[in-house]
């Protein structure tokens, strides 16, 4: 038999695909041929790609690979981001898989933790974004990638509509290495509205019976924001935006950052901040962004992936968003998290714990979620050489010595002390240095943002400066004083922090002009999903699951 | 909630039971009961549910139809209501058309009823729990049960279910707050019931006295006290009473 | 408007914004501590007033009796206690011959009491006709997504008048009961806009279950009480007779169908996107309520 | 559930305060409510009483009424709490508001 490994892989790929042979037309296959081809294509050993972000989903070739069993397919590596959907899970549970590399669990991360324990999820690593599309290029070149797409045209061309992602990122490294691409798409036409994969670079093409899965997930309720939340994002905005001059930034999914959104054109519009601050954004056409837009605060948004509800509106303001020359908008996950890397002044975003050093982490002994693209943003780019008044500004606060840059991104960590039910967010050690979670990733501790890329924490109770702070004792006592009631506050020494206040490195709300007694939902642009719509002038379609009237 | 279970057989046995030949005026339409009937020597319109059935809107119109009919055709006749259904069906389109306001209907029209001189006695015969209790048995004047009814919201293994509590720790509280327990003797004892019938009773003889007695006088809350099942109730109302006459 | 928003108000703040300045007095306030046994026993958070804040205020200068129900606890739901200060509430009101108006927020009996909850629903409803009896106008408020739901969906249909904005929800069984029952694919409960289409103000004042659709303001609120207090409806053969007519109607013309904007366009709602987007008057005025 | 009570001293109430009681908040998941009344003894003392659904937390449920005790005049008074699991900066909110609503009659 000839393997992957002895047969040159030009060759080996002719053959794959005459093993198709009547099975399809041309490049176009039917639904229910999908799991007989998959079998016929797939050999044992193979590199196997499966799209899947956190938003996007091959979802229909996932469920026809799920159909095949151990005797079909065995010796699996499969590289993929996002462990997402129950398909995924059955193929370790039938034992297909020897190694899998991946980024990040988030639906499935129970599962995950529990296939882990029961020794039937041989991790590779798991990765950020970026770092895994880079070693699709290196030592993780995919031999089959499955893909999903929105439209093929006749020829096999591929319109990949407003969820680019990381289409792309697949599919080159895979086509110019005599891979296999199979694509699903929801409809195939006689004309795309553009070419976003040339049909050169597609072998197979299904058309799905369903649509592929798009998770809503940038989609923030403005109902469920906080007051506590408001009084966050009101220290935020005065403490870094306003004091460091952020122009260009990346927001993490969550209420806090959406309550700065949603300050924006009300309690920033009063501070002055307009035009000064949040210009250029790397950030999903987030619904709660549309009042800011919509006054006037925006320049541009780069975005990793598209949000479900976002189209029309992203199509009528195709003067902030990138789009299509058909208006369709357009995004990109693998630019837009080196952009998120290399271009911005500021990454902000919230975590389930951090410890005592700034490190912190989305990982329990029964959750395995991975990281996603936040590692690839929430990081220092020693590479970076371009100046902005930000960088420096916050550079020179950091002091740095002759042998480190002169600027720093800014990188905020965001959080309540306490999480739902009064689980502290604050911990003297991370859950993620469990012994058997760091065996199962070859004593790597699974890290989110680590301690030395933070230069701020903020907390109800205040600002914590990590970069100004001189010792290793220091960045701990300012995090013990901005970590409120928990255990880890709690320990706090009365004169230590009065001396970091003293010195800036402390700032609670009143000391950067914010009286917690003003925060309120009312200070927000609008409290709700219906005024998101009407912000937008009927342009945002929310999805149904958010629509309360 | 489960689904209805079917005593088909006695149907026709509880009605004569309580009304004895004169029964064969009721008609039972997909479990729906209208008619009239005789109770010692005064003629009754009887309207009410069997088989433990659903009542959708259809049946609150049917029900809230033979009141109307009752009212305008024979004034002043005693209504006695019969109340064997598992509750509404859970459904959408019933929902959709505002089931509630189907229920509230037949409640303003025994309403009438009460106003324009009908007296009203509710026999728990089967089910009796949930909405289907509330739409209309629970509005009498008096409220009786069979012993061999089910009267109550809900059995403790469903109330354990919804509330996440155990089912030991609600039983274990039963036994002193008769209002967990399931049962027309507990709900007796919170004064829902103004007396439980046995097997062994004249239930005709019942009827005629319960008829005979019934004032339009809400004395539930003055029972649950006097019994001890629902110890607050009156007390609390009282003193909202009075405060507010302050 | 003052930018406030109704639903977004806790039962205290709603009262004080209905009231005139200063004119609400409650009635066992908090400090008498009258709080559940029954929760108490199975180990749940108590509160002060049960769930449930009643007194007697002045709007626009007339006085009345005022419940408004605590949604965020146990679901607004009745317990013995929260029961018999809504019983003994109606009862005052009946007394005095002053409206009473009822802030609903309520998912009905309260489970972890059993039938006590529910006998004073029942109670409770007994009360609200002694008041209609008396011409003495019944008012429910319902303006929240918890609503109006189980018992408490039936006794509000019971009152004179309904007062909702497109937030609050009016029904029986709840939609995560029915996907139970139904199954997902008949009554998707995460799909918000399915599930207000079916129980939602909009469709229920299309309908005529509620009476006036507002906006989700306090004085919107305030100004459809303002306009009800001084009215009521009696219960009268003509009026059951009438009711019987448009139910058996809405039966017949709506009954077998699953879609909602079929009932929407029923009742005479050209542009459903636009009635969609539309709130409180604004939708009233897209929609030429049908008969 | 967890019950506990302590005193904390505390300046005394300023004797203009607006109302003999204020409420605020309610009893919802990861809410509470913060019952405060006037008239408590001796006057130099916040006397405080908490009932919680999330035990184990009474170390900083102290820290957090005894640093309120501090910042506030607020001796002869009663804080009386029922709780359902939220987080200190709510609570320390809450007690804010109530005491805002005693002193000044704020809604």
């Amino acid at each position: 038999m000839i393997t992957a490994k002895t047969a040159l892989r030009r060759q080996n790929k002719v053959q794959r695909i005459d093993r198709v042979g009547k099975l399809a037309r041309g490049k176009f296959v039917s639904p229910d041929k999908v799991p007989e081809i998959l079998r016929r294509i797939i050999e044992p050993g193979d590199i196997l790609c499966l799209e899947g972000d956190n938003q996007k989903q091959a979802d229909f070739l996932a469920n026809q690979l799920a159909t095949l069993d151990k005797k079909d397919l065995r010796d699996i590596h499969l590289v993929m981001s996002c462990i997402t959907l129950p398909a995924h899970i059955d193929l370790f549970r039938k034992g297909m898989i020897k190694q899998v590399d991946f980024c990040y669990a988030g639906p499935q991360s129970t599962a995950v933790a529990d296939l882990v324990k029961a020794k039937k999820f041989p991790v590779g690593a798991i990765h950020t974004y970026n770092e895994l599309y880079a070693r699709y290029y290196i030592d993780l070149t995919p031999r089959v990638a499955l893909i999903a797409a929105a439209k093929a045209d006749r020829k096999g061309n591929l319109f990949l509509a407003a969820n680019t992602e990381e289409t792309p990122a697949i599919v080159e490294p895979t086509a110019f290495s005599d891979g296999i691409v199979f694509a699903q798409v929801n409809e195939i036409v006689d004309k795309l509205p553009r070419i976003d994969i040339p049909a050169d670079q597609v072998d197979l093409v299904v058309q799905a019976p369903y649509p592929m899965h798009l998770q809503a997930l940038f989609t923030r309720d403005p109902a469920a924001i906080t007051d506590v939340q408001v009084l966050m994002a009101m220290v935020a905005l005065r403490g870094i935006y306003e004091k460091y001059e952020v122009q260009s930034l990346n927001h993490g999914v969550g209420f806090n950052t959406a309550a700065i959104e949603l300050l924006l054109p009300t309690y920033g519009e009063r501070l002055g901040l307009k035009g000064k601050i949040c210009k250029y954004w790397m950030v999903n056409p987030l619904p709660t962004m549309i009042p800011a837009i919509e006054s006037g605060w925006v320049e541009s948004v780069f975005a990793v992936g598209g949000e479900v509800g976002m189209e029309r509106y992203t199509a009528a303001r195709s003067d902030v968003f990138f789009t299509g020359r058909d208006g369709s908008f357009h995004s990109n996950r693998a630019m837009g998290q080196l952009a998120g890397h290399y271009a911005i002044d500021m990454f902000i975003g919230a975590s389930l714990q951090i410890d005592i050093n700034g490190n912190s982490s989305t990982v329990s002994k029964n959750r395995i979620t991975g990281f996603g693209g936040a590692p690839n943003m929430g990081c220092q780019p020693t590479g970076r050489r371009h100046p902005t008044r930000a960088w420096l500004k916050a550079g020179a606060e950091a002091n740095p010595g002759p042998g480190s840059p002169p600027g720093r991104k800014l990188v905020v960590q965001m959080v309540e002390t306490f999480q739902a039910g009064r689980v502290p967010t604050f911990v003297e050690e991370l859950d993620a240095t469990d012994a058997s979670i760091r065996k199962a990733l070859h004593g790597v501790t699974p890290v989110m943002i680590y301690g030395d890329d933070v230069t701020h924490v903020v907390t109800e109770e205040g600002i914590a400066n990590l970069a100004a702070c001189r010792s290793v004792a220091e960045r701990q006592a300012a995090i013990r004083a901005v970590a409120g009631y928990t255990p880890v506050g709690l320990k706090r020494k009365k004169r230590e922090t009065e001396d970091l206040r003293a010195r800036g490195i402390v700032q609670l709300p009143e000391d950067v002009g914010v009286r917690p007694s003003e925060a309120s939902r009312s200070l927000l642009a609008t409290q709700d999903i219906k005024g998101l719509v009407r912000w937008s002038n009927g342009l945002y379609d929310p999805p149904s699951q958010f629509v309360d009237w | 909630m489960k689904n209805p279970t079917q005593k088909k057989t006695s149907t026709r046995a509880v009605l004569a039971r309580l009304f004895g030949s004169s029964a064969r005026g009721i008609a039972i339409e997909k479990s729906v009961l209208t008619g009239y009937a005789s109770v010692g020597d005064g003629k009754v319109c009887v309207m009410g549910t069997c088989n433990g059935t659903y009542i959708d809107n259809a049946a609150a119109l049917r029900l809230a139809a033979h009141v109307i009919e009752c009212i305008e055709k024979h004034p002043k006749t005693p209504i006695v209501m019969l109340v064997d259904s598992a509750g509404q069906e859970p459904n959408r389109v019933a929902e959709m058309l505002g089931l509630a306001s189907y229920f509230g209907h037949l409640l303003s029209c025994l309403e009438l009823a009460r106003r324009k001189g009908h007296k009203l006695v509710t026999v728990a015969t089967g089910q009796a729990v949930g909405g289907a209790f509330l739409c209309y048995g629970m509005f009498a004047d008096r409220i009786y049960a069979l012993d061999s009814a089910s009267v109550g919201l809900m059995p403790i293994a469903a109330m354990s279910a919804v509330t996440k509590i155990p089912a030991a720790v609600l039983q274990k509280l039963s036994k002193t707050m008769p209002s967990l327990e399931f049962g027309a003797a507990p709900f007796a004892l919170l004064g829902g019931v103004e007396a439980v019938w046995s097997a062994k009773d004249d239930i005709q003889a019942r009827l005629v006295g319960a008829i005979a007695n019934a004032t339009s006088e809400d004395n539930r809350a003055e029972l649950g006290k006097k019994r001890g099942g629902r110890k607050l109730a009156l007390d609390i109302r009282k003193k909202v009473l009075a405060e507010s006459a302050r | 408007m003052s930018g406030v928003l109704f639903h977004e108000q806790t039962a205290r703040q709603r009262i004080a914004a209905l009231a005139d300045p200063g004119s609400f007095v409650e009635l066992l306030p908090p400090p008498e501590r009258i709080t559940s046994p029954y929760l108490a026993q199975l180990g749940i958070p108590v509160s002060f007033d049960d769930g449930i804040v009643i007194g007697h205020a002045k709007i626009g200068g007339k006085k009345v009796y005022l419940a408004a129900q605590v949604g965020q606890f146990v679901g607004g739901a009745v317990g013995e206690i929260h029961g018999a200060k809504l019983t003994g509430l109606f009862k005052a009101a009946a007394r005095d011959k002053t409206p009473c108006i009822l802030l609903v927020e309520s998912g009905g009996v309260r489970l972890h009491e059993g039938s006590a909850g529910e006998i004073a629903i029942a109670e409770t409803m007994r009360a609200i006709f002694e008041c209609r009896a008396l011409k003495v106008p019944t008012i429910a408020v319902i303006a929240t997504d918890i609503g109006a739901y189980g018992g408490i969906g039936i006794l509000s249909t019971c009152c004179d008048y309904r007062v909702m904005t497109e937030h609050g929800r009016l029904g029986i069984s709840g939609p995560i009961v029915i996907e139970k029952w139904m199954g997902k694919k008949a009554y998707n409960s995460a799909d918000r806009a399915l599930v207000w289409k079916t129980s939602g103000g909009k469709t229920k004042y299309l309908l005529g279950d509620a009476d006036a659709l507002v906006h989700d303001a306090p004085e919107a609120v305030r100004d459809a009480i303002a306009k009800f207090i001084g009215k009521s409806r009696a219960v009268s053969l003509g009026s059951v007779k009438a009711r019987q007519k448009e139910l058996e109607k809405r039966l017949k013309k709506f009954g077998t169908t699953n879609d909602p904007n079929a009932v929407w366009k029923g009742m005479g709602v050209r542009n459903v996107e636009a009635a969609s987007l539309a709130s409180g008057p604004e939708f009233a005025a897209l929609a030429k309520r049908g008969k | 559930m967890e019950k506990f009570a302590k005193a904390f001293p505390s300046k005394p109430l300023p004797s203009k305060a607006a109302k003999p009681w204020a409420l605020a908040g309610v009893v919802g998941s990861g809410n509470l409510e913060v019952l405060l009344e006037r008239g408590s003894r001796p006057t130099n003392m916040m006397e405080c009483h908490v009932e919680t659904s999330i035990p184990g937390y009474k170390a900083s449920w102290l820290a957090a009424l005894s640093d309120f005790a501090h910042h506030y005049p607020a001796g002869g008074t009663k804080i009386t709490i029922n709780d359902q699991g939220a987080s200190p900066v709510l609570v320390n909110l809450r007690l804010r508001q109530a005491y805002d609503h005693l002193t000044k009659g704020e809604k």
